[in-house]
């Protein structure tokens, strides 16, 4: 795969311990505008644990990373572990950043439209009828206008879902990173939302996303990496990762429901 | 300049006490007053809790203590009193049974309360602590107040708020009065007296002539009678 | 005697009732527990907020502080800052060439009381913010917000629920306290009650007097605390 | 500075100490269990009891200390003897004493702060881990005591520390009913002396020491579950 | 079909609402000892409040609730609403039941085997020593052994669903209400699952399971529930379902992905 345009995002060699248990091994992605790039590979493979990396709600042990040309300033703290130089910049950096959680995350004081306008309001500056406005477009989208007035406590698991993409929808982002985001979708949710990835990456954005959905993962990106013990298994183009892996431990994994 | 007097902002009546609307009224500002016309300057009073008394002192908040405090030996080592201007005998109290006498074998197994470190603390510990046991209390009210609750039997203190509580709506139906114990002059003698900083000797010799002053020149009588019906100063 | 027509007269808010001196006492009560109480909530924000972010430095400083402040007799503290604290400040001023200055009591007592209050507040709120789940914080992080702003907008209103009993209790305790500025020579409510009740003797009326005075504070404040309380529970499902 | 004192007065000191401590864990033990009901009351029981404990706390939280342990010395207490054959009973010299009722009004006081903060810990515990209780058929009560309890107790484990140290620092009220705790032995010492910050520091390194004690006592216990920050 | 061993659970007009919003209109269902049973149905289709009628989690308006021939004994509360007439009889019932939540709801002061041992210790009073042996047995199995000792903040999302099923089982029970088991799972591990719970079913155990995994759904069970607003709208077993759905909502929804 060649990519002519500078990568919107770019990691490179990212590691992360906890305490002895090395989680991430180096792993490097590069990602350009439009990209939808698919991670999968067994539960505790650290996928989470790398989407967490990117926007530094971990802090990685070591790693470089590259945000449309912008990098990341790390400096290296007690024992030779990176730190970042500038909180400012990882915070400037967040806004263009959008994630969905893998436990949605949702903030339990604020009724789902609150949480929806949340960011855009305080962090992006946006005027409130605006932001309103949009939240309610988005949540008529995935299919929770009616629930807009109801705290997040009150609603069924796949709501509190629709209700945590939509709420990474709104700040408009160009990098989003989507952990498991259809885990509680029923099959025509999921349809809907990857219809709104396709169209995400039709607009130019980037999207990093995590799923055990194989079928999803094939239809929805351009690229998949498979994670394997925190190490790149394998990667490459939909097609080849499924449909002809090299490394045997992917070829176990993908075919694993098909016995 | 002026001389500024610390006074206790507890009430202890008749000695001092500060009234609804915020005057200071009793004996021992009465007194204040007369050894202040004395000593030709003008005066005010300071008032602080018991706690505020001697960092105020020594912090210079104020110049004299004013507070029916007693001199004794041990406080002498910490500021300087002028000379007594009272001292009343100290007394017993008790229930209401028609006996009376205050000597050791008149207490013997009895609880007496007596308010923390006072003169009669140290008579206490001298004649009565192998016959009897002791209550101590903060302030000698609430030591009347387990009087007449019956908790302990005798109240030993200062002969005036312990005559005092008799005459009062609470003491007159529940105690009586047991008697002056007898005299000891190294323990009891000593009296109430102003506090000092230790530095301070030209005021203490101001002092102590306007107390000598009022009490020759019939003034120290005066005040005295509207208060009580024989001699604060004692012998 | 004590006929209701006498207790009518002792309470009366003109002397030689009492009544007027017990309300202004009241006043002054409130008056330093909100000084102090606002004093509290200030320190215990800024120390929960250094006892979970800080560095060893910091975590070190703010330990001594809680347990040291917590520790120490409220009184020794008093009579320490307003007293020997007057005295070095003023010498400092002094070898300066500067004039001495007077630390007002009340202003004293007020500091004092807050720097206790917020050794206090520093536990209950570093307690409630860890109680709050991380995730809900992350997902502050995630959408780029800065410190200030995830705290004011996520992590305040997250943290109040858990921490409005303990400040509750706190403000309930600081009305009480107050009782110590008396050595500074300040006339709060307990004094008033304690110099009503030694010139009349009439002990079991002022102190009933006095504990309704208090009483009617605390359940004013109790509506405030309910009504926060209610406020910041929203969208929260019942437990039992 | 001028501790000469110390050598004449460390009886007093001592007997002091040991009842400032035994103040303090009296009205923590049993104050911390009665604070269990109160607070379960407020937040499950049924309404007429959920007022009755909710007007408990309020009034036992909302005057001071100070005159509470005076209404029930002075006032409870002058009633007592007027108990058939609680005078010849074993208990009397118990409850005659002024330790009693200072325990005994510390207990009650401590119980309605406490029972503020565990109320508002019940309400924190998420209702997902409460309902994994229930559906594996825990009973109310083992509810409380496995989940419901350690849950809430460890939310507001900070809040409960200082609830202890303050409860510490009320112990001194006890001298009003004339129990010698180690404060009313300096104040005795001070009295006597008129030295103003020495016996106080006395105290002080005393307090402190029990603070540093209590403090590291729940750290410990706070640092059995570690917290993801 | 017909079934002639009593029915292990069956559950008649199920009512359920939140203030004006009916959630279940009406649901009955039987199971006898080994069925498997599916709920599918779109998200927010009331799916898991009538697994949570059925243990009493939630309080339903109105139903008829039998486990193993034991009738639940119900009165009618305020506004003619039903209210179990006795909670001994409700614990004693839950202890024969056990269920995975969809949001796990791992206890979060104990580690991993401390949550799994605890319904068997407290509630069954069964041997500390035997209930620990037991329990690391589950926890191999799904191969959670090594994290036996990890607090459930610490584990990823798919670590902390399958400690919430080991945890389900090791109660040992006779009725399994699992609340999308297998939604932060990997292709292989919902293989794992998919052969525990036949193994369960094979012992003779109840299984009611929600998913919206069709094909996991159609592999597991041999009774297929499909939810829409609060009703059932087609049931049968999976092969008529999936297959021949009379129900054009039903038709759409599960030929929904393979557009
Ligand atoms: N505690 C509650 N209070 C009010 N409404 C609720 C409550 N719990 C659920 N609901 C509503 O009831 C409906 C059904 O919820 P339920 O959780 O049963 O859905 P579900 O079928 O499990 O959906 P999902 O697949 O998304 O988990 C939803 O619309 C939800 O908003
Ligand atoms: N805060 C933490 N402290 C210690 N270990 C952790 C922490 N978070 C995750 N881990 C461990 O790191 C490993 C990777 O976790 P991660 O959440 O990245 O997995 P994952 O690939 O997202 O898995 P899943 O598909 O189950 O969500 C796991 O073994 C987990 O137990
Ligand atoms: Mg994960
Ligand atoms: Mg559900």
């Amino acid at each position: 795969m060649t990519r002519l345009a500078p990568p919107a995002l770019l990691v490179d060699d990212v590691h992360k311990s906890y305490g002895i248990h090395e989680v991430l091994k180096g792993i490097s992605l590069s990602a350009a505008k439009g990209d939808v790039i698919s991670l999968i590979g067994s539960s505790g493979s650290g996928k989470s644990t790398f989407l967490r990396c990117i926007n530094f709600l971990e802090i990685p042990d070591r790693g470089r990373f590259v945000f449309n040309g912008e990098d990341v300033l790390l400096k290296s703290g007690q024992g030779g572990r990176a730190y970042p130089a500038s909180w400012r910049q990882i915070e400037r950096i967040r806004t263009g950043l959008a994630m969905v959680f893998q436990s949605f995350n949702l903030w339990p004081h604020m009724t789902v439209l609150e949480n929806v306008i949340e960011a855009p309001v305080y962090v992006q500056k946006m005027n409130r009828k605006e932001a309103i406005e949009r939240a309610e477009g988005l949540l008529a989208k995935v299919g929770l206008y009616e629930k807009r007035h109801v705290y997040p406590a009150f609603m069924s698991g796949g709501q509190q879902q629709r209700a945590s993409i939509a709420r990474a929808l709104c700040v408009d982002p160009a990098v989003m990173l989507l952990d498991e985001p259809t885990s509680a979708l029923d099959p025509e949710l999921v349809g809907e939302v990857l219809k709104v990835i396709r169209d995400l990456a039709e607009e130019g954005r980037t999207m990093l996303l995590v799923t055990h959905e194989m079928k999803f993962a094939r239809d929805v990106s351009n690229h998949v990496m498979f994670l394997h013990q925190g190490r790149v298994e394998e990667e490459g183009p939909p097609a080849q990762v499924f449909g002809a892996p090299i490394s045997a431990r992917c070829r176990e994994f993908t075919g694993a429901l098909d016995n | 300049a002026e001389v500024r007097f610390g006074v206790m902002n507890e009430a202890y009546p008749p000695f001092f006490t500060k009234d609804a609307s915020g005057k200071w009224v009793g004996w021992e500002i009465e007194l204040m007053d007369a050894v202040c016309a004395e000593m030709k300057e003008t005066c005010s009073i300071v008032d602080m809790s018991w706690d505020g008394l001697i960092p105020g002192l020594e912090a210079k908040k104020f110049d004299v203590i004013w507070s029916s405090m007693s001199i004794t030996d041990e406080r002498k080592k910490t500021i300087d009193f002028t000379g007594k201007y009272y001292n009343t005998p100290s007394k017993l109290i008790g229930a209401k049974d028609g006996e009376t006498g205050a000597s050791p074998d008149d207490v013997a197994g009895k609880t007496i309360g007596i308010q923390v470190s006072t003169i009669q603390s140290d008579y206490y510990k001298k004649y009565f602590a192998d016959k009897a046991s002791e209550n101590t209390y903060t302030t000698l009210d609430e030591a009347f107040q387990d009087l007449s609750a019956g908790r302990i039997d005798y109240v030993f203190g200062d002969s005036i708020p312990l005559s005092e509580f008799l005459k009062s709506d609470f003491g007159k139906d529940c105690c009586e009065d047991k008697g002056n114990v007898k005299d000891d002059p190294a323990i009891l003698g000593s009296g109430i007296g102003g506090g000092l900083r230790k530095d301070d000797h030209a005021l203490l010799e101001k002092l102590n002539a306007a107390i000598a002053a009022v009490r020759a020149n019939g003034k120290y009588a005066e005040i005295s009678k509207k208060y009580f019906d024989f001699d604060p100063y004692g012998e | 005697m004590s006929s209701t027509q006498s207790m009518l007269e002792l309470l009366s808010p003109y002397p030689p009732g009492w009544g007027g001196v017990l309300l202004s006492g009241a006043l002054s009560t409130v008056m330093i527990s909100l000084g102090a109480y606002l004093v509290g909530v200030l320190i215990g924000l800024l120390g929960a907020t250094g006892k979970l972010k800080g560095n060893r430095p910091v975590l070190f400083v703010l330990d001594v502080y809680t347990t040291a402040v917590r520790a120490i007799p409220e009184l020794i503290l008093i009579i320490g800052l307003y007293y020997a604290g007057t005295d070095g400040l003023n010498r400092i001023l002094l070898s300066l060439g500067l004039p001495a200055i007077e630390i007002n009591g009340f202003v004293a007592a007020i500091a004092v009381l807050g720097i206790v209050q917020g050794a206090y507040m520093t536990e209950v709120l570093r307690g409630a913010i860890l109680a709050i789940p991380v995730g809900q914080i992350e997902a502050a992080s995630a959408f780029g917000m800065r410190p200030f702003l995830r705290f004011r907008r996520i992590v305040l209103p997250a943290l109040m629920p858990n921490a409005l009993p303990g400040l509750a209790n706190l403000w309930m305790s600081v009305t009480k306290d107050s009782a110590l500025i008396a050595v500074v020579g300040y006339q709060e409510l307990a004094l008033a009650t304690r110099l009503a009740a030694g010139n009349t003797k009439h002990y079991f009326l002022f102190f009933l007097a006095a504990a309704a005075l208090y009483l009617v504070i605390t359940l004013l404040s109790n509506v405030v605390f309910g009504l926060l309380e209610s406020r910041f529970r929203r969208g929260q499902p019942k437990t039992a | 500075m001028n501790f000469s004192w110390i050598f004449s007065y460390w009886p007093l000191l001592a007997a002091g100490a040991v009842q400032t401590v035994l103040l303090l864990v009296i009205s923590v033990g049993f104050g911390f269990i009665l604070a269990i009901g109160l607070a379960l009351a407020q937040v499950s029981g049924p309404r007429w009891l959920k007022w009755l404990t909710r007007g408990y706390c309020t009034c036992l939280r909302g005057t001071p200390l100070l005159i509470q342990l005076w209404l029930l010395y002075y006032g409870v207490g002058s009633l007592l003897p007027l108990v058939p054959g609680l005078r010849g009973s074993f208990l009397w010299p118990i409850v005659r004493e002024g330790f009693f009722f200072a325990a005994l009004s510390f207990t009650l006081n401590y119980a309605a702060y406490e029972a503020e903060v565990l109320r508002g810990a019940l309400l924190a515990v998420p209702k997902g881990e409460l309902e994994a209780g229930r559906s594996f058929g825990m009973s109310s009560w083992t509810l409380l005591r496995r989940i419901w309890l350690p849950r809430a107790v460890r939310i507001a484990l900070p809040t409960i520390a200082g609830e202890v140290v303050l409860q510490l620092k009320a112990t001194p009220l006890a001298f009003t009913v004339t129990v010698m705790d180690l404060y009313a032995v300096a104040y005795k010492v001070r009295q006597d002396t008129l030295l103003v910050y020495e016996p106080l520091m006395v105290v002080t390194v005393f307090y402190v020491l029990l603070t540093l004690l209590i403090t590291r006592a729940f750290k410990l216990v706070e640092a059995q579950v570690p917290a993801r920050r």
